[in-house]
């Protein structure tokens, strides 16, 4: 079975799920959902025993598709987080339907199977017009899935500036990829990195295409200045989509600046020097602009949107500091593994976020206040999962933290490396002001707070995560290095 | 081309653009847009493409347009003469396009691609027939023969032949879009 | 072995008592008392043993840098130590009478068995560390037992002012110990110092030899002494220090730990002696602090207080003497070279006995005279405490050098010898005048206390001590008397200076200091017979020349108010600096950039624009500039 | 496996348990009795063994590149802090009465951090364990603290972000020195690799000065260095008793620890480049006479103990400014000693302050009348903070002010040995603090305070194991020393 | 002579016009009508581009299928568009831009 079939038959199954509901209006959301991880998990099976070499796909396929470690590792994490995103939804229902059109939420399990058909494909674009048609697909979904909530007034404005924002971006990167084109004459990734290595090439609209390009992708990953849409669309959009736009979304993007990063510094680049500049600069900023605001924040989730935006900061650092010889992880290797690390801290505290909400609670941090009195489980998860969101060790966080700050310390970035210091220093303030909140024992007088067994497998699973990655990354690690080893053959 | 008709062009497409962010009323802006793409049409024509330009009217000028005026009837969206101007907002847009502008007269005037015009890189269409070999449909080949640009044969080979994929992902992409609009502009069955 | 027992036993009954006390009530009178029996015995067989220096213990063992607990063996020491656990014992002896009633008798005999301990460490050391460990632990013991009636705020005041003082003191010995031991490359071994002071590398010959050095590190040294010997300007603590029970002040602040910094600087006398100007100063000092004492004690009224500041005027001739030995030996005047006798030790040694004595004897007083201390209230005592009358009457006399026939006379003359032959006139002359003084205040004591009539009903009352208190007592008499014959000298290891009883000069000293005696006991006979009231009132003498005024004001002034400025400068500036001004910082920072996010559309296209602006701005028009 | 693996697996294990609902103190009580005989015996192996470098040591590889393992091992040196950490525990959980749960937890996850920082050799979990002490730390503070929320909240967070910000500069700090000493092939967090690379190609002086400033600040600011120390005070005075107990007493160790272990045997030029050392000694001089000042101002037994601890750091710090063998090994005794000391004296102090309800001097006195054994064992603690030869921190002091003058030239005095001499004045400084606190609270009459009694004898337990303990090793330093017999 | 560079600037300018609109204009269907704008003069650079760009003398149909799928998502995107947009009125009755600004800070 190859790869491609999966993508396919995920996209499909979402359709389908369209039609049950479709033709069966009065199905219980529950099956849908739980048909709806069913069908992912399956794939996502299918995925890990199917073939990963380019040859098993159909032949029409092979030109626009790359199955090397980076590709299949993001197809893979694009499958979890979906899984994720599907269970999120289904304990988050409870509160969801009271703002949903009849209280359906159909399309908000069908639609993320296929914004992870589009996040799969868009890890192993080789061309930017494979990039731009799946980015699409899954940025539509988006716009529908943010403003799906639409009888909540958060979750319309969400999607109004999501919207807006989106939009102009496409416009950006647009234009981004037509100067591009216009200066190296190839829209597919292996053909820019060879036109940018021949100096012959135009270095001006070289430059200019890349950086509109890089406008466009840095929106999508929220990389600052195109960072603002974030706090607002995370907060306002149901929390099962701002946890997917926070890791299903940002990695994608992160997929796609990889790539396009590994053409435009390709080696004796024309425009090497300057981009990366840009990328430390970009990155300096993007982390501060994450940690700054973050320490007013009363909303978690608002809280959570900013230090998503310090995250993607981190990852543009890790992302600026190419071949790092003494490091077994390359630039894509160091995203790939802060991704993944990524992943269980940020949907466990979104999950916790859900559980309040659907508990009747709010998402502000004194909502949190004496959580540790009423469920003191939930309370030591939030804990890992804030802790290693601050980049505390022995969990996730900080070895990808790690990772970043020593390769830029490597490469003799300091200034960089002082913003990412100073960044990370806020983040200590503002996560642990959540967790005090958590632990203080003023106002609990509210009642416990009981959650399912499965819901508890789920979050213990994605602390024990945490946890194991932070002091065990090897088998992960394993798992990233042919995809550097063939970058560095490519480079 | 003649520069005259260039400049006409561009002077309808620009001034059409114009007014669609000058105008007060929707209508008038929504119509403006339409104008403005019919001379964008035009343009592309001027460039030799014809199937995209004939696309651009057929969904942007017709389609699009449509759906955005019957957007602004449907919602009866009043001008917005009663409403304060946000000059700042205005002086910054008009800023940001100053800005936006010359940095793209730099890097234009700063590049050896700007040189290029149809006069000095013309197609050459019986060369290419032979050039694109035997990969190419028959039919292409014999319109390049005949000297004639088989502009929507080649797009639509290009298409079916290297971008079938794409071609599902839009598809796809389309349904996402049906079932959005679905989702989004339902109207609730049941009071709540 | 008798070193370890002397050293050891004390040890271990402060320890047992300090951690049993509870349970032990009574009997930890008894194992303290018996220890020092013990060690007195010991200590008589001690007096037999072999020069040595050996290693007893081991303590710090580093690199090149060895401070163990090794004892040096020799006549000094052997002397010393039988001073002390002889004064020891008999102090024991004293207190089982002198604290029968004191409920907290057991912490009582529990510190001044640790005093018994640390004072033969400081005694048996052979090397500066170790002096300096068992200084600090003599500190502590003597804090112990002066605060020993803690709830009285003024014996808290004073344990405290004492051990501070003592602080000060120390805070040059180490730097002293330092330095000596930076130059002798980690060894501080006193044997190994005075070899290298006398042919090693600190010789003046020496290449690098630095006379600055030696004088800094003798200064310092001294320094140690100044505090424990309580020599001025750091005398003050010591009248406090009778705060203490009556036999703390005769074993303590009178015989032993005070004499303590006599000890040790006989101990390094090489130093003193190879650096003529601290040689001066110290003889200055033991000077000025014998002569201002004197002037203090005339003016007391407090029978114990009287007796201190004669300690400290005493001390101070000790100390006089060792800079006066070291000074006259580079006149050529010193004894001969063989001639281990030192006339601070001898006085140091006399004095222990009659000093004690003479406290003993005021403690029987204030016992029988139900603890009042004031010498105008009591008056007639002669009669009713006849034993307690004779002893401190005996004790009077040696202290003021009574000729030939006291012991007090013949160390006070080797004293007065050594501060004729020093080559500063000077210090004989103050020498002799503090003994005129002494002998006045001495005269004035006995006679305001003893003689006369009863002045108050406690004094009327008064009665003869028990046994346990006259025994001591009678003893010490004993030894007041006879302790500088040539037997009991030689026997006891006293340092006898050999040439003692040929004073030079055509008896100048001689006839100076009967001058003295006879002018001071006169004056004092003159001004104090048969009066009830103090006749003569010298508020200079009497409050002490202010010193503690003053000290409280640069106290005050130096510690208090500095280290109120400086807490106000340490919260305003460097907590402001180095914590609220970057958090300052940040935080206007962060709700500036907060402000980017005001939730307006036209705010974040524009933002979004402007960065697409300024993107292109930065990689296409900047970076490319920059060459990097 | 490795017998150090079990003693850091222990307390983290309880706690674990703890949470999940075991009996608290039972738990916490039986496992760090436990803990602490199993380390009693590891020394006395390791003492036996006349080993020098590194022993019991065992590695579980986690990245092959970069090299980074779980790796624990033990020389004398984290001997000695394991056996202090213990120590304190059991000192610091015993005396925990009435209390939540969380205590325990907290007090297990504290004392389980440090011994984690001080028996692995990999740079990345000494840092790591080092940093999962401190959480428990801030929220303790921050939720049981001794004042008003407002006011406890405002504490923690100051030590939050203070020992937040200097645990990234350390991070960058060791990240260079990783970068510096991984050699050309791979990055190792390896200690003892990194510390051959060093021996192999030593850096020059310069650089050796520029990183070891940057550990000096990173690792400085978690020890109070002055100026980067006004979390501590504040924090001490604010803690729980056990927090206040386990933080000063042992986790507070762990900068000089890594000073010690990482800084110097990798950059043995840092601190005697002009500059560093220089700056050093300013600092270090900060600490002891001005916080010695600040010391002597404070009016209240917390105010005077915190700002004590800080001020006793300038003499760890001027050992290891000396870098002498014997200024490191007193360095380290006096690490041990102050542990000891501080949580004696801390432990004594929340007790007070529970009976008594405040702690102002004013308010106090005479309390050695019915508190005897109190009083003697709060005398233990203050007169080894004062120095007293025969309690612990003397040995220490002496072998630091000792090392700083091994290389004196008569008559000339280096900056080093002029600072000795500065600190020494601080000696007699912590003399008229501590007294003034000991006259205050136990001397006078006992009607002038309140009225206190002496614990039950099982609450008296913990604090005479550590009086016991300053006496032994103050009376025999070299039990202590005898761990380090190879030069540092 | 009309060269690329003239087709660039044009498309530049309608670009640039079309940001301009995109951050002046209060009505989001305007906005949005200028976004589709901006998108045309992406799509002009991409067919200016392909024009001048000739593979074996012909224009690259590569790119002006990507002006293609541009234009498609374009039209996708203004249905899901317009869609919000009648949410957001039906919810606000108004097309303002002021009329979303809840979420800030």
């Amino acid at each position: 079975m190859s790869v491609f079939t999966i993508e396919a038959g995920l996209a499909f199954l979402g359709l389908v799920l369209l039609l049950v509901e479709a033709f069966k209006p009065d199905i219980c959301r529950r099956t849908l959902g739980l048909m709806a991880i069913a069908g992912t998990a399956l794939a996502l099976v299918l995925f890990v025993f199917a073939k990963h070499d380019t040859a098993s796909l159909p032949g029409f396929m092979q030109p626009w598709h790359q199955l090397d470690t980076l590709a299949l590792f993001y197809k893979g994490f694009a499958l979890v987080i979906t899984i994720l995103v599907l269970w999120l939804t289904l304990e988050c229902a409870p509160y969801l339907t009271r703002f949903t059109v009849d209280g359906k939420l159909a399309e908000m399990f069908s639609l993320p199977l296929i914004v992870c058909a589009g996040m799969m494909w868009m890890a192993s674009a080789r061309d930017l017009v494979t990039v731009f048609v799946s980015l699409e697909l899954v940025t539509v979904s988006f716009y529908v899935l943010v403003a799906f909530a639409r009888k909540s007034a958060f979750s319309l404005e969400a999607g109004v500036k999501y919207l807006i924002l989106g939009a102009l971006s496409t416009g950006v990167l647009v234009y981004g990829i037509a100067w591009i084109y216009g200066a190296t004459g190839t829209m597919s990734f292996d053909g820019i990195a060879k036109a940018l290595a021949n100096p012959a090439t135009n270095k001006t609209a070289a430059l200019f295409g890349a950086a509109i390009l890089l406008c466009g992708l840095g929106f999508k990953v929220a990389a600052a200045p195109f960072h603002m849409w974030v706090p607002d669309v995370y907060q306002g959009a149901p929390t099962p989509v701002t946890a997917f736009l926070s890791v299903g979304s940002k990695a994608a993007g992160f997929v796609v600046l990889t790539r396009a990063l590994d053409a435009f510094l390709v080696e004796n680049s024309i425009i090497g020097t300057e981009i990366q500049s840009l990328l430390l600069v970009a990155g300096s900023l993007t982390a501060l602009l994450g940690s700054l605001p973050a320490m007013f924040q009363t909303s978690v989730k608002r809280l959570l949107a900013y230090s998503s935006i310090s995250h993607a900061g981190y990852l543009l650092l890790a992302l600026a500091c190419r071949e790092s010889p003494r490091f077994d992880l390359s630039s894509g290797g160091v995203v790939a593994f802060y991704l993944a690390t990524y992943l269980p801290m940020t949907v466990l505290g979104f999950l916790g976020l859900g559980l309040m909400r659907a508990n009747g609670l709010g998402e502000d941090i004194k909502d949190f206040a004496g959580l540790a009195k009423r469920n003191p489980l939930l309370a030591l998860l939030m804990t890992v999962s804030f802790a290693s969101l601050a980049g505390l060790p022995l969990t996730a966080g900080f070895l990808g933290k790690l990772f970043v700050f020593l390769g830029l310390a490597d490469h003799g970035y300091w200034g960089a490396l002082s913003c990412a210091i100073i960044a990370a220093a806020t983040g200590f303030y503002y996560y642990f002001k959540t967790v005090l909140a958590m632990f203080t024992t003023e106002g609990t007088d509210a009642p416990a707070l009981k959650l399912s067994s499965a819901t508890r497998a789920v979050a213990g699973l994605l602390a024990v995560a945490i946890l194991v990655l932070g002091v065990y990354p090897k088998p992960l690690q394993k798992l990233l290095k042919p995809a550097s080893a063939t970058m560095a053959a490519r480079n | 081309m003649p520069s005259l008709l260039f400049y006409l062009l561009a002077l309808i497409t620009l001034g059409f653009g114009f007014m669609v962010v000058t105008g007060r009323n929707p209508v008038t802006c929504a119509l403006s847009l339409a104008a403005s793409f019919v001379g964008l049409a035009a343009l592309f024509l001027s460039l030799d493409a014809y199937f995209i330009a004939t696309i651009q009217i057929l969904v942007y000028a017709g389609a699009v347009m449509v759906l955005f005026l019957f957007i602004i009837m449907l919602l009866d969206i009043k001008a917005e003469e009663g409403k304060k101007l946000n000059l700042p907002a205005i002086v910054s847009g008009v800023l940001l396009a100053v800005l936006l502008t010359l940095q793209i007269f730099a890097v234009v005037s700063g590049t050896g691609l700007a040189g290029k015009s149809p006069e000095n890189t013309p197609l050459a269409l019986t060369e290419a027939a032979g050039k694109i070999g035997k990969a190419a449909l028959p039919t292409i080949t014999n319109d390049l023969k005949a000297g004639t640009l088989p502009d929507a044969k080649l797009i639509g080979f290009t298409l079916f032949d290297q971008y079938g994929f794409h071609l599902q992902v839009v598809g796809l992409l389309l349904l996402v879009g049906t079932i959005g609009v679905v989702v989004l502009s339902k109207r609730e069955r049941s009071a709540p | 072995m008798p070193a370890s027992i002397i050293l050891l036993l004390p040890f271990f009954s402060a320890l047992v008592i300090l951690l049993g006390h509870r349970q032990l009530k009574g009997a930890a009178v008894l194992i303290s008392v018996g220890s020092s029996i013990i060690a007195f015995l010991a200590s008589l067989v001690f007096l037999a043993t072999d020069d040595d220096n050996k290693l007893l213990l081991p303590f710090i063992d580093v690199a090149h840098f060895h401070a163990g607990i090794d004892v040096l063996i020799d006549k000094q020491s052997r002397g010393m130590m039988f001073i002390v656990s002889f004064i020891g014992m008999l102090v024991h002896i004293f207190s089982l009478g002198y604290m029968k009633d004191d409920e907290a008798k057991p912490r009582f005999f529990g510190a001044l068995s640790l005093f018994m301990f640390s004072m033969t460490g400081i005694v048996l050391a052979g090397n500066l560390i170790m002096m300096f460990i068992f200084w600090e632990l003599v500190g502590l013991s003597s804090y112990l037992l002066i605060g020993h009636w803690y709830q009285k705020a003024s014996a808290a005041e004073a344990c405290k002012k004492a051990f501070l003082t003592n602080r000060i003191g120390d805070f040059g010995f180490m730097i002293g110990i330092l330095l000596l031991l930076g130059a002798n490359a980690g060894n501080v071994n006193l044997l190994d110092l005075k070899t290298a002071f006398e042919s090693g590398p600190l010789r003046p010959e020496a290449p690098g030899y630095s006379a600055g050095f030696t004088t800094v590190a003798a200064l310092c040294i001294f320094l140690g002494a100044v505090g424990k010997s309580a020599q001025f300007p750091l005398h003050v603590w010591l009248p406090d220090a009778m705060e203490g029970p009556t036999p703390v002040s005769a074993l303590i602040h009178a015989a032993t730990m005070v004499a303590a910094g006599v000890y040790m600087l006989v101990r390094v006398s090489f130093l003193v002696a190879a650096s003529p100007l601290a040689a001066e100063i110290i003889a200055g000092i033991g000077c000025i602090t014998a002569l201002m004492a004197a002037l203090m004690a005339t003016q007391q009224n407090d029978i114990k207080r009287v007796l201190a500041y004669s300690t400290l005027s005493q001390l101070g001739y000790m100390v006089m003497a060792v800079g006066a030995v070291a000074m006259a030996a580079k006149h050529g005047h010193g004894p001969e070279a063989p001639d281990p006798g030192h006339p601070a030790m001898f006085h140091l040694y006399t004095h222990a006995f009659f000093k004690a004595m003479l406290f003993l004897g005021s403690g029987a007083v204030i016992y029988a005279c139900h603890h009042e201390q004031d010498i105008w209230k009591m008056g007639g005592l002669r009669k009713h405490m006849p034993v307690t009358f004779y002893t401190f009457a005996i004790g009077t006399a040696a202290l003021m050098g009574f000729p030939w026939l006291t012991s007090g006379f013949y160390s006070k003359e080797a004293v007065l010898d050594a501060a004729f032959n020093s080559g500063w006139r000077v210090l004989f002359i103050g020498g002799a005048v503090t003994a005129a003084l002494t002998a006045f205040y001495m005269t004035r004591l006995l006679i305001v206390a003893f003689m006369g009539k009863p002045r108050t009903d406690s004094a009327h009352h008064a009665q003869e001590a028990p046994m346990v208190m006259i025994l001591p007592l009678t003893i010490l008499a004993i030894f007041s008397i006879f302790s500088a014959w040539d037997g009991f000298a030689n026997s006891l290891q006293a340092l006898k200076p050999s040439h003692i009883n040929a004073p030079g000069e055509g008896h100048t000293v001689l006839i100076a200091s009967l001058i003295a005696l006879i002018a001071g006991a006169g004056g004092a006979i003159f001004l104090y017979r048969g009066k009830d009231k103090d006749p003569v009132s010298i508020k200079l003498f009497a409050n002490k020349f202010y010193f503690d005024e003053i000290y409280a004001v640069i106290v005050r002034v130096c510690q208090d108010r500095v280290a109120w400025i400086v807490t106000a400068l340490e919260r305003v500036f460097v907590d402001g600096i180095i914590a609220r001004l970057p958090s300052a910082i940040v935080a206007r920072l962060g709700a500036a950039t907060r402000m980017l996010q005001g939730g307006h559309l036209q705010g974040y296209t524009f933002l979004l624009g402007g960065g697409v602006i300024a993107v292109i701005y930065l990689v296409v028009f900047v970076l490319p500039r920059m060459g990097n | 496996m490795s017998v150090l693996e079990i003693i850091i697996a222990l307390p983290l294990l309880a706690a674990l348990a703890i949470w999940l609902g075991a009996p608290a103190h039972a738990t916490s009580l039986g496992a760090t009795l436990l803990n602490l005989l199993i380390v009693l015996v590891t020394t006395v192996q390791y003492a036996g063994k006349a080993a020098t470098g590194l022993a019991f040591t065992y590695s579980r590889p986690i990245l092959d590149n970069p090299s980074l393992s779980f790796a624990v091992g033990a020389d004398g040196v984290s001997l000695i802090l394991a056996l202090l950490t213990t120590l304190v525990m059991l000192a610091a959980i015993w005396q925990i009465q009435d209390r939540p749960a969380i205590f325990y937890v907290s007090s297990l996850l504290i004392g389980g951090g440090a011994l984690g920082a001080f028996l692995t050799t990999d740079v990345f979990f000494i840092y790591a364990f080092h940093e999962l002490a401190l959480i428990p730390t801030f929220l303790m503070i921050a939720l049981h603290g001794r004042a008003e929320p407002a006011q406890r909240k405002a504490v923690a967070w100051k030590a939050t972000i203070y020992l937040g910000a200097g645990s990234l500069v350390l991070l960058a700090g060791l990240a260079w020195v990783v970068l510096e000493f991984s050699g050309g092939s791979k990055l190792t967090f390896d200690l003892e690799a990194l510390r051959n690379q060093a021996k192999l190609t030593p850096l020059a002086d310069a650089k050796q000065a520029q990183i070891f400033f940057v550990l000096l600040l990173g690792f400085g600011s978690l020890v109070s260095l002055f100026p980067f120390h006004s979390w501590a005070a504040p924090a001490y005075a604010t803690a729980p008793t056990p927090v206040a107990m386990l933080h000063s007493g042992v986790l507070k160790k762990f900068g000089l620890y890594g000073l010690i272990r990482i800084a110097l045997p990798l950059l043995p030029q840092g601190p005697h480049v002009e500059w560093v050392q220089n700056a050093l000694l300013l600092m270090l001089l900060g600490n002891i006479l001005v916080m010695g000042l600040v010391t002597i101002h404070a009016h209240r037994l917390d105010d005077t103990l915190a700002n004590s601890s800080v001020m006793h750091m300038g003499y760890i710090f001027l050992g290891i400014a000396a870098g002498s063998d014997i200024a490191l090994k007193g360095a380290v005794v006096l690490m041990f000693a102050h542990g000891i000391s501080i949580a004696l004296l801390f432990g004594l102090c929340g007790r007070m302050r529970n009976q008594l309800g405040t702690l102002e001097y004013n308010k106090l006195g005479g309390l050695a009348t019915h508190a005897p054994a109190f009083t003697v064992l709060f005398a233990f603690g203050a007169f080894a903070s004062i120095g007293l030869p025969g309690l612990t921190n003397f040995a220490g002091e002496v072998m630091i002010f000792v090392g700083s003058f091994t290389d004196f030239k008569a008559g000339v005095m280096s900056n080093l040995q002029w600072t000795v001499i500065l600190a020494l004045w601080g000696v007699v400084m912590s003399a008229v603090y501590m007294l003034r606190a000991y006259r205050n609270i136990f001397h006078g009459s006992p009607t002038t305070g309140l009225f206190m009694i002496d614990p039950a004898f099982s609450q008296r337990v913990p604090f005479i194991m550590l009086a016991t303990t300053l006496l032994v090793t103050g009376c025999c330093p070299w039990l202590l020393l005898n761990l380090m017999k190879s030069a540092l | 002579m009309i060269t690329l560079g003239h087709y660039l600037v044009v498309s530049g300018m309608l670009f640039a016009l079309g940001l301009a609109g995109v951050i002046a204009r209060r009505n989001i269907i305007i906005v949005y009508m200028c976004l589709e704008m901006m998108l045309s003069a992406a799509n002009l650079a991409l067919v200016g581009f392909s024009r001048f760009h000739l593979v074996h003398g012909l224009p690259d149909y590569t790119a002006q299928s990507l002006v293609f799928f541009t234009i498609t998502v374009a039209a996708a995107e203004v249905a899901v568009g317009l869609a919000i947009i009648v949410a957001l009125f039906r919810s606000k009755q108004s097309v303002d831009v002021e009329s979303v600004t809840k979420l800030q800070g």
